[in-house]
């Protein structure tokens, strides 16, 4: 009976980040590396010999939620965290200057003499005034990999909600095990998290039963009645 | 009982002492600041060196400072200007004979030319002097704003640029605005006339 | 008669007087020539305001002059340096007191620190010196060109930096550059231990 009282694995850290979403909201998600926790997940439960969906899908939908919150930051601009700093240079103190009284050898005809140059300066320069609007690096510049990734992003939903739709032929629901029969583990982890996407988008709903863990995606208009079993 | 005797003098003595180390201290302070600016001070100026409100006091110390130095034998001089100002100064006699020594420029040529943009178009909107002189202007204007040869006045959301008192000291120019700028006007004037 | 007299003893007291005032306007002379460069001058640069090839006869003179500034009750002092240079500043405790009277730039320690660090790594990368001390650095760098106090040496597409001369004199530091480093390792130490 030891078995039922000891807590499975992913209860543990580091996997319990996974599991205890209050935590999770606190972290700042470039914290998390979420490839490392997800194999490492599947591995520890390949070799306990426990596969347990249920903790299985409550992982993904972690995951999902931490790359949603990384989206999010990226959208807002936020920058990952800088690479570590190298270790200071020595800066000596300031060195105060001893106070003299120096005379300077500039002269009014020295001001004169530098005059005639700056109006023939402000002649050319009225010349070609050319209108100089503030320079901004363009946005994909700044963020070349951020584009790549919503782009590659999008083509995915797209091409999963198109398969979606394929099978429901326009409206309808469909299990999440058929979408994902003959894909191994981490295609699977994929589409999950491109549903959550589209869900979020509204363009499929997403509901779990209890009993059978099973999860059902709705696609198109449906008017489906919701009910107490109802999950995101 | 000698002691007791002596201890009115001895207080008299250290009340005298302390209040000649104060008066010391004061000429020394005054002295420092005008060697160090090296230009005219106000007595405001002056007075918040030693920080006192009173120019009356500080007037009384500047003589005492000045007498000082006339009674001494030495290549300086401390003179009253008008309008209230002191200034410390190399004795006029000297100045040929150890001028080759001064080989430093006041400013590098790249502020001294927005410093000549400034004092002939003056007042001038900063905007108009960065379109004049380019982008690298800003620093300069900075540079002669730290060293109090310009001055900017806040108008609206621009800013406008005028030579200081300083500027006009430094160049032997007269310190009031519309004089100084029809001399300065006539010497540039004279300067330019074969430009046009 | 009488006049005959005193002939011996007025032409004695002439001669003496005469004396007197050769020395005096010697005195006069070296004290200008210090006041007006504020820099340390080299005893063949004091030679030739005195006219004379004689070190030895300017540097005596020389000790007169130190000698009455010590006595003298004053905020200023003329000090010798190495390498046979010699200087008129302000004594050092006045400084804080009137600082803000100074119309130069350089006083606040930001620059300060970043020529301090320049002097210290010598022949310095532009890069590196940004890189210690952040981009901010990039002004006072433009700062200390402009005022003289360091140079720039273009090496392909870098830029490295070093302090000059000017810099040397201001603070009394030997011109050659390793003796140089090696002086302001030693001033740097005592700081560093003093602040620790």
């Amino acid at each position: 009976m030891s078995t039922a009282v000891r807590k499975p694995f992913y209860l543990r850290p580091p996997w319990n980040i996974l599991f205890e979403l209050n935590k999770l909201e606190k972290l700042k998600p470039w914290n998390v590396n979420i490839s490392y926790l997800l194999r490492s997940f599947l591995s520890e439960m390949e070799h306990t010999g426990k596969v347990d969906f249920r903790a299985s899908g409550v992982a993904l939908d972690s995951s999902a939620l931490i790359y949603l919150m990384k989206s999010k930051l990226l959208l807002t601009l936020q920058e990952p965290p800088p690479p570590p700093k190298p270790p200071p240079d020595f800066i000596p103190p300031p060195l105060f200057l001893p106070l003299r009284h120096e005379l300077t050898s500039t002269t009014i005809q020295n001001l004169l003499d530098v005059l005639d140059e700056v109006l023939k300066g402000e002649k050319l320069n009225r010349l070609d005034k050319v209108v100089s609007q503030p320079v901004l690096p363009a946005v994909t510049d700044l963020l070349p990999q951020f584009d790549a990734f919503l782009a590659e992003l999008e083509a995915r939903m797209q091409t999963l909600y198109e398969l979606l739709l394929e099978k429901v032929k326009g409206a309808g629901i469909i299990e999440f095990s058929t979408i994902i029969k003959g894909a191994d583990r981490i295609e699977a982890v994929r589409t999950f998290i491109l549903l959550l996407f589209l869900a979020q988008e509204a363009k499929v709903s997403l509901w779990q039963n209890e009993e059978t863990e099973e999860l059902y995606i709705a696609v198109g208009n449906l008017n489906v009645a919701k009910d107490e079993r109802t999950t995101r | 009982m000698q002691k007791t005797n002596e201890q009115p003098d001895n207080s008299q003595e250290a009340a005298k002492q302390a209040q000649e180390e104060k008066k010391q201290r004061r000429l020394r302070l005054l002295e420092a600041a005008l060697y160090v600016a090296g230009r005219p001070l106000t007595l405001n100026e002056l007075c918040s060196v030693l920080s006192t409100r009173s120019k009356n006091k500080t007037a009384k110390y500047l003589k005492l400072l000045m007498d000082e130095y006339s009674a001494r034998n030495t290549a300086l001089e401390i003179l009253a200007l008008k309008d209230e100002r002191y200034v410390l100064q190399l004795k006029a006699d000297f100045t040929p004979l150890v001028k080759k020594l001064v080989n430093r420029p006041l400013l590098s040529s790249g502020p001294l030319k927005t410093l000549s943009y400034i004092a002939y178009r003056q007042p001038v909107p900063q905007k108009r002097v960065i379109q004049a002189r380019g982008q690298h202007a800003y620093g300069h204007v900075k540079l002669l704003r730290d060293m109090g040869l310009v001055a900017a006045e806040r108008a609206g959301r621009s800013m406008t640029l005028r030579t200081t008192d300083y500027f006009a000291d430094y160049f032997g120019l007269t310190h009031d605005t519309s004089t100084m700028k029809r001399e300065l006007k006539r010497i540039f004037g004279e300067a330019t006339r074969t430009e046009s």
